[in-house]
Order: structure tokens, then sequence, then C-alpha cells
């Protein structure tokens, strides 16, 4: 066993009276990969924030190397070696990628003005040198905003592997990457783990756990569960750790498809210039239809489309038969189409206000008279719909949705638009960031909305998640779909590689 | 006794324009130190601050004070009704300074005959030094603060047309605002002069000091300043010191001696408090101040000038 | 449940009522007249022209907007009504002021909404621009409104009545604000569009995918800006008997001071009328206790910026803020 | 990296330089009405004129487009120029210090003023519109209580200097400014404080997490604007051989106009200092022109603000057709 290299002790943090670390402990030793696992808002971000100088923790101990340390901010834990790539993306728009690859710590001239002005030269040529670390080609000039999100949360993750650090904590790096990409990733980590750095691993993927880490640490509620090498855990004894409770690998019940089901949804020959073309498909009632492809194929933009949120130039939608004028979400909702965004934090909530008013957004019209609504009806329906899709919270519905985990957050957009009653629900990477608890759970309840006769569209980039709950799969590559499977005859192989372009 | 606002003590308030400016800041200095001087006069100060609605509501408070009578300096004789109501519902007597006010007794300046005395200054000086013409003239103006200020400078332009051999054509006349600051003075007469690039001989009419003093810096900087003469309204110290400069290019200013207004005004107030009778409207003297009688009414501000 | 959510609006107030508290404490110790009826009567008036408006620039500032060209709507909803009562009547002047007051913030919405003009930049060019266009419209006189030819009189006598008159002692302007906050309350907090203020100012492309017509209710939230504007013109101008280009001056800087105290966020989505109110409140027993004591304006000045930081501190530290949360703002606008 | 994304036109017409561009244009049409309108403005006494009034609004406007790429924004500018001017002849006129000496401590004073506005807003962190709102009414009273309303005259060449004087033929205040321009404009470009600004004003949490100490960089920030302010300040009592504490009234509304005019965005993380330079100017032109032109006053209101939205309307129209063009959203 290599050496120490950073010990937590008895960890304990509590926002505002609310307790989410309790007497955590946390070891890692050089050259590791350590997986730290745990459902959503279990405390991982705020272990490793707390590591990180982000949080300062409220009783505990940190040693580094042997030494007792202590973070006041951010710069402090990276002047000691410690680098993070955080879950939500962090560049500055405006700024060049090198620049924002080496923000905080540009590269100066030497000299006695050398702490003042940067070395230009020196910081393209670095950066160019770790843009090649992952094969990226782009323009280490461009500025940050002209970058696709996948792009960004690549420079993101360069930039922190890049850096020379000891310990490197990736909080969900994964969520947004492609297969290759994620492979590059881990040939990366692998090789900065011969190098003798030591890395704190988060995601909700078990799969990747399984192909890079070492070790595994648990946490469960705030609570330390246990640490163990990967050679003594199994995925299933993972999920009954974070859980607490056993949940079988999920398989979702396809209700069998009726031949005679009314087409919901049907879309002819959609297209945006430069972004989708040509996109004609049906979704039929009580249907799960998914849409695979590497992102950036034009795939969000075109559910945006569909619903509303952006604008398409050509073609037409029906739904149920009924052709639809649709530019603005208001029409997306009256033509009866839900639609769970990418990123439920910054477009699906609002974060500030509570569970309850989330939940009523859209649908204010059914439960006021008069445009003021009537609060014992507006209670009563949320109470229906928390208790229906098992939404929990500490404190009830006037809980900012804030405080909420990713999973439940996530139910709560879902239930908004179950209560606006749409018969076709589309939606967005629904499981991003979510635990395996609530997965399943939003598994659980896409199946029987799906029984219950509603359309579903679902767009996400998790290959296994899509083989496992559609009725059929359709491909999307550069903006044109490229092949559609039945659930029967898709498979890993067929999918990716008509995503890629490569089928037909 | 018969008169029933008579008492040993009284409560006086008074409202100033603004607070914002030297000349008015006289007029309040001087109405604290008559009283003082006077000894059974309480003054309860306000600032109007340039807006009738502030004057209204400084009136109201007046009446909560429980004040003996008013003295008003208020921005627009239209205001005027609606405060005077007031006062007389609360039986208050008013006196309003500079602006108006029916059946408030006036007292101050009689600002259209103060213009003028500058404005003919200008024009005889026009007359002796550049043969009774002059090329252009700047009218520095301050047409956002209402008809005080409108009265003055239509004196001074009245004053010079009637008084100079050449009278100016309109399209010899620029008007400026001077939104009341030097900065803003020098600004646009800067602004103006290349417009009047063959004008040698530039009269310059201020509505006080300050904005003289911006307009001659601008002839300065632009390297115009003997090209230029200007007369102003006030003779505040600034001008004063300016007037007295070797090379002046400051005629003079009309003198409001507003450090003597309170000496006229509170005698005047506590007649009509103990029901003497008092003219329904006192003007004070003007005298057009220049650097050759600045040392009659100010020899002790210009003490260097005058008593060398 | 509501007893706790009661208790936290209460909360979030009671600095303010302490800090009001406070206030009252002081000025009546130091003047036995800031008590009596006629002051407070006088008081409350004086507050009606900031508080009409503070009651819609709370909606607006909740929904993440922001109105600087309100004193300068009002001085030309006033000259409106001066310009036109001789040729059109008073009455349709009074009703064309309000057309001008809605139209000045429809053009301000459709400009930050449609355009995408910074807030704080469109309506400090519409500030320059209505104020310029009352100087123009009015010549720069003030125009006196009064029924000059006495052949009117009813409509003049009406038209007085909206500011002199009283009702259970409290003046119509008085009356007139509290019903608007009473309102504002009930629509901000029960309604769909306080819901939606709330929303868009919390999170505008949520509220966007949550299918609300956000540009529409940004709109319309100027547009009840620059209405609010003429409002507090018509009862300004009733109560003076003319109309003034220079009318309101500064009150735009006054109104955000009385709605930021009050405690509703640059940021949008946070806020409450309640706090306004007291806000508005506060500053005005401030100015009216200095009044009484003849403070001078340069202090009155001083001591109302040190009020609003000191107000604006508490709340920092009630909230226990240790975030960049001010600079959040800006981070918004940016989004949009 | 896979290309599926729409291949993104590189072109150097982007991002700033088009701000900057359009505002050059905008520039030309302007001079060219006025050239049309009045024979007068392009002449060589106009055009001095325009080079000798740049310096007051320009040397300000420099400071508040630091505080606005920092995300922030400073009300306080014009009270804090009254300020330095009263302050200058406090210390000369009433204590009998030499003058450069009461320059010095003048602007001193201005910079304490700044460090305040920055303390109040990183470690109160109140909203720096609200704290320097609140510092503007507190400032420009204390400005009013120093110099007991009067206005006082400062003659004496060596001060006017600044103000009046030229140096190889430019107006020295004008010289002043440029060197000012280029050296921030150095740092904003090239420095580390520069880019780190735009970092923090992208986004402060970020900016934090990244490691960058956003308070120092914000006070700094803060200070150096009312240090601008100061100098601006100093110039106008230079100009005017005089000062007065009612000077630089409406000076923050003009400068934040100037700036955002240059394409800086009040949401922070973006603007230039050569955009700055040509809103100023732009701004000054308008108003030189419309003086020239014997415009009514109150229109000159309307004028003023009808460029100020219609120049901003243009950049953001022109924005939002290179984002559709780009299919973007
Ligand atoms: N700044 C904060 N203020 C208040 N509560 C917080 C804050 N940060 C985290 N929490 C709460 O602390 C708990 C732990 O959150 P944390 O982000 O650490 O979870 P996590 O394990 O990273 O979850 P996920 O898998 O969803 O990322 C949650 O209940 C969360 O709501
Ligand atoms: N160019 C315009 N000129 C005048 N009024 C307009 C203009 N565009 C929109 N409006 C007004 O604004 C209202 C809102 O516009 P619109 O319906 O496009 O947006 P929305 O439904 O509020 O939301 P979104 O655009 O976010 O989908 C319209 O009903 C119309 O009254
Ligand atoms: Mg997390
Ligand atoms: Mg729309």
């Amino acid at each position: 066993m290599n050496a120490l290299l950073l010990e937590m002790r008895g960890i304990h943090k509590a926002f505002y009276g609310v307790k989410v670390l309790e007497d955590v402990p946390l070891t890692l030793y050089r050259g590791e990969v350590l997986a730290l696992l745990g459902e959503n808002g279990a405390g991982k971000s705020t272990l490793i924030k707390i590591l990180n100088g982000d949080y300062q923790l409220d009783s505990g101990q940190i040693f580094l190397e042997g030494q007792a340390v202590y973070f006041k901010e951010p710069r402090d834990a990276e002047a000691s070696g410690i680098k993070m790539i955080y879950q939500e993306l962090h560049y500055a728009p405006d700024l060049s990628v090198a620049e924002n690859l080496f923000i905080g710590n540009l590269p100066r001239i030497s000299g006695p003005l050398g702490r003042f002005f940067i070395d230009w030269k020196k910081m393209r040529q670095e950066a160019k040198h770790a843009l090649a670390l992952l094969n990226v080609e782009i323009d280490p000039d461009t500025p940050m905003r002209d970058l696709t999100v996948v792009e960004r949360q690549i420079v993101e993750i360069i930039k922190a592997i890049y850096a020379d650090a000891k310990l490197l904590v990736m909080d969900e790096p994964t969520a947004a990457l492609t297969p290759p990409e994620v492979e590059m990733l881990f040939d990366t980590v692998r090789r900065l783990r011969e190098k003798g750095v030591a890395i704190i691993y988060i995601s909700h993927r078990l799969d990747e756990i399984f192909q890079i880490a070492q070790r595994v640490t648990v946490l469960r509620d705030g609570r330390h569960v246990a640490s163990k090498p990967m050679s003594e855990v199994s995925p299933a004894s993972l999920v009954e750790m974070m859980v607490g409770r056993e949940i079988e690998a999920r398989q979702v019940e396809l209700a069998e498809q009726t031949a005679g089901a009314k087409v919901a949804l049907e879309v002819r020959q959609l297209g945006k210039t430069g972004v989708f073309e040509d996109i004609s498909f049906k979704v039929h009632e009580g249907e799960i239809v998914s849409i695979f492809g590497l992102l950036g194929s034009g795939q969000i933009s075109l559910t945006r489309s569909i619903f509303g949120a952006e604008r398409s130039d050509r073609g037409s939608i029906f739904v149920n038969g009924q052709e639809q004028r649709i530019r603005k979400p208001q029409d997306g909702k009256r033509a009866g189409i839900g639609f769970v965004p990418i990123d439920r934090k910054v477009r699906g909530l609002v974060l500030g206000m509570s569970v309850r008013k989330n939940l009523t957004l859209s649908n204010w019209q059914n439960l006021s008279r008069l445009s003021f609504f009537l609060p014992q009806l507006e209670r009563q329906h949320s109470q229906t719909w928390i208790e229906a899709l098992g939404i929990r919270m500490a404190g009830g519905m006037d809980v900012p949705v804030r405080f909420l985990s990713g999973g439940n957050q996530q139910k709560v957009v879902l239930a908004r638009w179950l209560e606006a009653n749409v018969k076709v629900l589309i939606l967005n990477e629904p499981t991003w960031g979510v635990d395996v608890g609530a997965r399943s759970d939003i598994y659980d309840q896409l199946e029987m909305l799906a029984k219950k006769g509603l359309a579903i569209l679902v767009v996400s980039s998790d290959i296994q998640e899509v083989l496992s709950i559609s009725h059929r799969v359709l491909t999307l590559y550069k903006g044109r779909l490229t092949a559609e499977f039945d659930h029967s005859e898709a498979s890993q192989d067929k999918v990716l590689n008509a995503a890629a372009g490569g089928a037909l | 006794q018969e008169c029933s606002t008579a008492k040993d003590n009284y409560k006086i308030g008074f409202a100033n324009l603004t607070e914002d400016i030297v000349f008015t800041q006289l007029v309040r200095e001087s109405i604290v130190s008559a009283a003082e001087g006077l000894g059974n006069v309480e003054i309860v100060l306000a600032d109007n601050k340039l807006d009738g609605a502030t004057a209204l509501s400084n009136t109201e408070n007046f009446i909560t004070q429980g004040v003996d009578g008013i003295i008003h300096f208020q921005t627009d004789e239209a205001f005027g009704n609606v405060i005077m109501a007031r006062a007389r519902n609360a039986g208050i007597p008013v006196m309003a300074i500079d602006i108006p006010m029916p059946g408030a007794v006036f007292f101050g300046a009689d600002n259209y005959n103060a213009g003028r005395l500058a404005g003919e200054a200008l024009g005889n000086w026009v007359n002796t030094n550049w043969d009774g013409a002059a090329d252009a003239m700047l009218v520095l103006e301050l047409p956002q603060s209402g008809p005080i200020p409108a009265a003055r400078m239509q004196g001074m332009l009245d004053g010079f047309q009637d008084t100079v051999t050449t009278k100016l054509s309109d399209e010899q006349i620029y008007r400026l605002d001077s939104k009341n600051t030097q900065e803003e003075s020098f600004r646009v007469v800067g602004d103006t002069l290349p417009s009047i690039p063959d004008a040698t001989k530039i009269v310059a009419i201020t509505i006080n000091d300050g904005t003289a003093l911006g307009t001659i810096a601008a002839a300065e900087a632009a390297g115009r300043k003997d090209q230029i003469m200007v007369v102003g309204q006030g003779a505040d110290p600034s001008g004063q010191e300016e007037m007295v400069k070797e090379d002046s290019r400051y005629l003079g200013a009309t003198g409001y001696f507003p450090e003597n207004y309170g000496d006229k005004l509170l005698p005047a107030m506590i007649d009509i408090l103990e029901c003497r009778p008092v003219a329904p409207a006192i003007y004070q003297d003007h005298v057009f101040i220049t650097k050759e009688n600045l040392c009659e009414f100010y020899a002790d501000e210009q003490a260097a000038f005058c008593k060398p | 449940m509501r007893k706790i959510l009661r208790s936290s609006a209460l909360q979030e107030v009671l600095a303010l009522i302490i800090m009001l508290a406070l206030i009252v404490v002081i000025m009546a110790s130091a003047s036995n007249l800031f008590l009596t009826p006629r002051n407070l009567t006088n008081l409350l008036i004086d507050s009606t022209t900031v508080g009409i408006i503070a009651v819609f620039s709370t909606m607006l500032m909740i929904s993440g907007g922001l109105d600087l060209s309100v004193a300068s709507t009002a001085a030309l909803c006033g000259v409106v009504i001066g310009a036109l009562q001789v040729s059109l009547g008073l009455w349709p002047a009074v009703l064309i002021a309000l057309a001008t007051g809605a139209l000045v913030g429809l053009i301000n919405g459709l400009l930050v909404t449609f355009v995408g003009i910074n807030p704080l930049i469109t309506t400090l060019g519409m500030l320059s621009i209505a104020r310029g266009l009352a100087f123009v419209f009015s010549n720069g006189l003030t125009i006196p409104v009064f029924d000059l030819s006495g052949e009117h009189m009813a409509a003049y006598n009406a038209f007085a009545r909206l500011s002199e008159g009283r009702w259970l002692g409290l003046p119509y302007p008085v009356w007139l604000m509290l019903l608007l906050f009473a309102l504002g309350l009930l629509i901000l907090n029960l309604s769909s569009y306080g819901r939606a203020m709330y929303a868009i100012g919390g999170n505008e492309e949520a509220s966007q995918l949550a299918a609300l017509a956000v540009k529409r209710y940004r709109v319309s939230a100027y547009v009840l800006s620059g209405l609010s504007a003429a409002l507090a013109a018509v009862f300004l101008t009733s109560r003076l008997y003319a109309a003034d280009p220079r009318a309101a001056p500064g009150v735009e800087l006054t109104v955000i001071t009385a709605v930021v105290l009050g405690g509703t966020s640059l940021a949008g989505g946070q806020g409450n009328l309640l706090g306004t109110f007291l806000g508005v409140l506060i500053l005005s027993s401030l100015l009216n206790g200095m009044k009484l004591q003849s403070t001078s304006t340069e202090l009155q000045n001083i001591v109302q910026g040190l009020v609003l930081l000191l107000a604006v501190a508490i709340d920092q530290v009630r909230n226990g803020n240790l975030q960049l949360g001010f600079l959040r703002r800006f981070q918004k606008s940016k989004q949009t | 990296m896979t290309a599926t994304a729409p291949q993104k036109k590189r072109s150097w017409l982007k991002g700033d330089s088009i701000t900057t561009l359009s505002l050059l244009l905008s520039f030309f049409v302007l001079c060219i009405f006025f050239a049309t309108q009045t024979e007068f403005f392009l002449t060589s006494a106009n055009a001095a004129n325009l080079a000798r009034t740049l310096a007051v609004v320009g040397i300000c406007s420099i400071g508040m487009t630091l505080v606005l790429i920092s995300g922030g924004v400073d009300i306080s500018v014009g009270s804090v120029a009254a300020l330095s001017g009263v302050l200058a002849s406090l210390f000369w006129l009433e204590f009998s210090l030499p003058l450069g000496l009461s320059t010095f401590l003048a602007l001193l004073c201005c910079t304490l003023v700044g460090l305040l506005n920055g303390l109040i807003i990183t470690v109160i962190k109140i909203n720096p519109l609200i704290t320097t709102l609140a510092t503007f009414s507190i400032v420009r009273g204390l400005a009013f209580v120093i110099s007991e309303g009067q206005t006082n005259q400062l003659n004496n060449a060596a001060f006017t200097y600044i103000g009046r004087g030229s140096l190889v033929g430019l107006p020295f205040s004008l010289i002043l400014m440029l060197v000012l321009y280029l050296g921030f404009a150095f740092v904003l470009r090239s420095s580390a404080f520069g880019r780190n600004l735009y970092a923090i004003g992208g986004s402060p949490e970020k900016a934090r997490l990244a490691g960058i100490n956003v308070s120092r960089h914000l006070l700094i920030t803060y200070t150096l604007c009312a240090f601008l302010a100061g100098l601006s300040g100093i110039i106008i009592a230079a100009q005017l051989a005089s000062s007065a504490p009612r000077a630089a009234t409406g000076l923050e509304f003009t400068v934040i106009t100037a700036v955002v005019l240059g394409g800086t965005s009040l949401a922070g993380g973006k603007g230039s200092l050569l955009g700055t330079l040509v809103g100023v100017i732009i701004l000054r032109v308008l108003d030189n022109g419309l003086v020239l032109m014997e415009v009514s006053s109150f229109y000159q209101d309307v004028a003023r603000g009808l460029v100020l939205l219609l120049a901003v309307s243009f950049d953001q129209i022109r924005l939002g057709l290179s984002r559709l063009r780009r299919g973007s959203t």
C-alpha cells in the first residue's frame, strides 16, 4: 500500500441547523482512485467542498501528508496541491480557452514585474499541450462562450488534470461525456495515478466505478457507511450500502405496445438550419421512445423545438392528429406537451421558491379563481403529487426546492407536467446526476405513466438507460435521424454505431 | 391689545429656495442672524429644494410647528395658490421672497430690473469700448429653474439691447443652458465659441457668478479671453474675487445683497404680525457691483483689494 | 405550517419594524409635535408619491426589472395634464396622462424584453427623454391646473378633491396608497400574476420552460410601473394645482431606496410589499422628523445614506449571507 | 473532439471588435450628420475645444469600466469628484498647505472613499448599487458641509495647468487621459489583475473557486475607480480655477452611459477601454454638435436619451442576429 496522503477525521457540517455530515472520516493514499458513493444529498459534494476550502467544517480535522491543514479559501487548497473538477461548470465566458485553463494561476513573465504580467506565449503553448492530453482540437484563443457545452466541460477537466496536483477531486465529471471521451479521460486518470496522484472520484454510474477505482467509500444520509477495496464489493452490495435496502438491477417492464395505439405525437420533416434536418417520427400513446445521439447531434434543440422553447424553420408537428403551430412554450403546453429540460437546477426550477409553488408553476388555471390561487386546492393538488411520485423532503411542501436532492427535484419538474395533464411528455437526460435509488423511482414513474397512455419521448446519452427503458430507439447523427430500433432489436453496438454515423 | 397675532416672542418659519447655491445660503444666513439680533424671534428652517411639492409640505410642517408667520422662498408662482390657501386656513401671514404669491407680502428682488441694471452696464461698456457694437452674445441661462432666473435673464437682455448703440439680431444671440454649474457653462461656452470664429467682441450675460466664472474660464481655455466681456447676477464672494483681478473680463454683477434680506424681512414680518400697515411689496435695492464700487459694499470681504 | 410562514414573513420585516419604531421614538422624543395627528397626516401625505410608485416598483424589481424613469415619467404626465387641459378638457387630459405613463412603461418594457437592453440603461435613457419632453411640452414653465376661465368649476373642483378630500380623517391619496399596498400584497402573495413575478425574477429560463408568458409578464410590469408614475402625477398635480416639468426631483432614487430598504433583492425573485411599505414609512418619518428639527439638507442626505447602508447591512447579517450574493443580479441579467 | 456541432466560422468580426466597429460607425455617422448641419463642427477650433474637454468624463470612465467589468457599479463618482476639488481647496486655502500636497491629500481622501466602498461591498457584502448610492449622498453631503456651500477660487498657474495647459500642442489633460487609457488598457488586456477581473465579472463564485482572491480584486477596483473620479474632480477644478460642492453633478450618469455605450456590459465580464474611449468621444461629440446646432437644451436631453437607447439597441440587435446566425440559443 502506498503512503497515506490525506486523512479527514470526524467531519461535521450543518447548514442552518440541518446536519449534512456527521462524524465522517476519509482516507486517501497516493496513487489510488477512491470512489465516493452515496445517494443524492448524501453529502459527497459537501465533504469535498470542505476539503477544498469552499465550505468550512463545523468540527473535525484534515491531515495532508501528516500535517494538519485548514483551508479558508479554495485557493489555499490549490496552493497545497488539491485540484477540483466541480459538478457545475466554472468558467469565464468572455475569456479565451487558454486563459480559462490557467485562470487563478496565469503564467507570469519573469523579471521584477513578473507578478503582474501574463506570459501569453507560454500560456498558449501550455494550453495547446494541455488540450492535447485529451486529444482535443480547440483553438486556445477561442472565447469560452463560443464552445459547445461538452467542449466547455472538457476544458474544465483538462484544467484540473493539467495542474500539478497531488490530489484531484472529480465530482461527476462524465455526466456530459460520450463513451470515447470517457475512455480518454480514464486513460488520463490512469496515467496520473501512475505518477502518484491520488484521485477522489464521484459518480452515480457504478460501471465507471468498477472500471477505474481501487477503493470505495460510501456515505448515507451524511454518515460514513463503509470504506472497502473494490475487490470486496459487488454492484449489488454497493447499492445496498448506499440505499440501505436492496434494489434489484433495473429492467423496466415495458407494457406490450398494442398495435392499434393512437399516434400521440407526430413530427414531420422538422428542420432547423445548421442544427437538425428532415426529422420525422411518431410516438404512440403508451410508448416510450428514446432519441440517442452523441452530444451536440441536435437532439436537445430538436426536443426544444417540439415544445416551443426554440423555433424550428421547417416542418410540422401533430398532437393527437391535430397540426399544432408551436412557436413558444405556451403553445407546446396548450398542445398537451410537457417538457423536462436538461439541467433541472438551471432550467427546470425556481430554486428559491417552494416545492409547492414550483409544482403549480404551469398550472394556476386549474387551481385559481379570477387568477387568484385557491390555497386549499393548491395544497391538496400538491400533496397528491408529492405522494404519487414519492417526492421526499424534510419540512414539507413549503421548503424551497433548492434543499431537495437532485432526484427529488427532478420529480418536482415531472409532477408539474403531470398536474398540467399533458398527453406527450418530453424528458431530457432525466437521470443526469441522479442516484441509483431515485433513478429507479424515476423509471418506475415513466413505466407507470406509459401504462396510463402517456406518450413519452426521452433524450438520453446514457446508452444503458436508453436500451432498458425504450420501446423504440431513434439515433441521431449530425442533426439527422440515422436509424430506428425496436426494443427487441436494439443493442449497445448497433445503437452506438448508428449514432456515430456508421450505420445504414 | 387689538391685534390678535401680536406676541412677545415670535416663531417664524423660513423655507429657502434651495440650499445648493450661494445666493440662497446667504439669504438664509441673513435671516438667522437678523433673528438673533432681534432677540425675540425664533426661526424654523426648511428647504424647498426647488420643488413645489416640497414647498407645500414645508408649509404644512410650519403649520404643525405652530409658527406665527412664514417666509417662503419658493420656485414658482403657480404653486402660490395652494400654499397660500393652507396658510390662510391656518391664519398665518406669509411673506414671499422673489416669487409673488397671492395674498402674501412680496419681498425681494425686482428680478427683471436687477437684470436690466447689468444689461445696461454691459451695453454702456460696449458703447464705450467696442464702438457700440458687439458681434455675439452668449446667454447663460437656467431654463430648468423656472421664472426667477428667466426674469433676470430677460432683464439683462432687454437692458443691453436698449442701451447698446447697435442692437444684436436674434442670430447673434446664443442661448445656452448653464445647468447652474460652472463646468456646464464651461462646456457649453467652449462648444459655442468655435461656431463664432469671427466674433472678436463677445458679450455674455450669465445667471449667476458661478456661470460667469465658467464662461470666462472657457474663453480663457480657448485663448479668447480678451474677446469676451461678461456680466452676471449676485456678486457673490467668488464673483467679487473675479472682478478685482487684473484684466478681469468680469465687468460686474448686480448685487442682491442677500446678506441684508433678513434685516428688512423680519421687521416687516413683525409689523404684519403686530398689525401695523405694511406695503404689499418691498423691493430690495439693487446696485450693479463693479471693481470700482465694490469696496463701498464689500470692503471687509475683499480686504486684500480694498485695503492694500 | 401557516403559523411558521406567517412568523417568517414577520421575521423578514422585524428588523424594519424595530428600525421604524426606533426612529419614531427618537423623533417623538426630539419633538412633541411628531406624534400629533396633524403631523402624521402630513407625513403620510408626503409619502404618497413615493408610496404609490413603490408598490409597482417592488413588483417590477421582484421580477428582476428596474425602473429609473418613474420620476421623469411622473413629471411628463403632469405636464400632459397641464398642456391638454384647456384644449381637451381636464378629465380627458387626465386620461391621456395615464395613457402616457402606460405608454412610457410599455416602451421601457419592450426595449428591455424584446430588444434586450439592460433595464438600468433602458430606463436611464427614458429618464432623460421623459424629462426632456416634459420641458419641451411645458416650455420649461410650471402650468397652473386651475380653472382660469371659471367655466369648468365642477371638473376642477372634483380634480382638487382627489387630493384634498378626506375619509375617516385621512386624505384620499393616503387611502389610495394604502389600497394599492393592500392590493399589491394580495396580488403578489395570492395571484398567479404575483407568482409569475417571483418565478421570473427567480429563474427566467425555468419560468419560460414552465410555459409562463415571460415576456408578456415582463412588459406588463413595466407598463404598471409607468402607470403608477402617471397615477402619482395625477395626485401630485391635483395637490399643487399646477404641473411642473421639474416635479418629483430624485423620486426614482427614493423609491429604489425604499424598496431595497424593504428587503427586495435587486437580483429579483425576492421581496415583499410589507417591507416596502415599512421602507417608505421609515424614509418619510426620518425626513419629516428631521424637518421638524430644521436639520440642514446636507445632513438629511447623509443620514438617509447611512440609514440605507445600515438597513441593508442588518439584512445581510440577519441572513448570515456569506456568499457573493450581491453580484448575482448582474449574473442573472447576463443570462437573459 | 468529434465535430458534430455545426461548424463555427472563425472571424475577426467578432465580439468586442464588432461592437467597437459598430460604435465607430455610429461615431462617423454622427460626425457626418453634424458636419452637414453646421459648418463649424469640422473646424480646428472645435477640435481643440473637444480635445480640451474630454478628460473629465474620459478619466472617470476608466474607473467605471473596471468596475462594470468586475460586475459592479459605482454611483458615487460624481460626488467623489466634487469632494476632491473641495478638499483640495480646503487644504490649500484653509490649512495653507502647499498646493501640490493639497492635491495629493485630496486624491488620497477620494481613494479612501473608494476603499470604503470596496470594504462595504466585499466585507459587509452589500450590493454595489446600494452601497455607492448611499456614499453618493453621503459624500455629496460632505462636500457641501466642508465647503459650506461656497465656490472657492483656486488661482494658481501650476494647478490650472492640469486643466488648461498644453504640452506639445495637445491639452495636458488630454495627454494625461490618453496615458491613463494606454496604461489601463494594458492592465486590462495583459495583466493578471485585468484578466482576473473579467473572470470575476463573468462569475464571482466561479472565480473564487478558481482560486482568485475576489475580495481583494474588487477592493482594488473600487479604490481605483474613486481615485480616478477624484482625478477627474481635480481636472474640473483646474479647468475652472475654482472648486464647488455642486461640481460634477450627474457625472455618474454620463460616465455609465459612455461606458455602456462603449460596449461594456452591465452584467460584468465584458468590455474594453477602447470601446469606452469611443463611447466617451461619441457622447462628447453629441453634446458638442447639439450645442453647435443651437438645439434647445430641453431637446438635448431627449436626444441624449434617444442616442443612448439607439446605440445600445443597435448593439443588441446585432448580437441577436449573430446569435441567430450561429444557430445557438
Ligand atoms: N450551501 C448549502 N446550503 C444549504 N444546504 C446545503 C448546501 N449545500 C448542500 N446542502 C445540503 O446538504 C446535503 C448534502 O448535499 P451534497 O451536495 O453534499 O450531496 P451530494 O452527495 O453531493 O449529492 P448529489 O449526488 O446530488 O450531488 C443536501 O441535503 C443539500 O441540500
Ligand atoms: N414587436 C412588438 N410590438 C408590440 N408589442 C409586442 C411586440 N411583440 C410582442 N408584443 C406584445 O407582447 C406580448 C407578448 O409577446 P409574445 O406572445 O411573443 O411573448 P410571450 O408569450 O410573453 O413569451 P415568450 O416570447 O417568452 O414565449 C404580445 O402579446 C404582444 O402584445
Ligand atoms: Mg454532489
Ligand atoms: Mg413569445
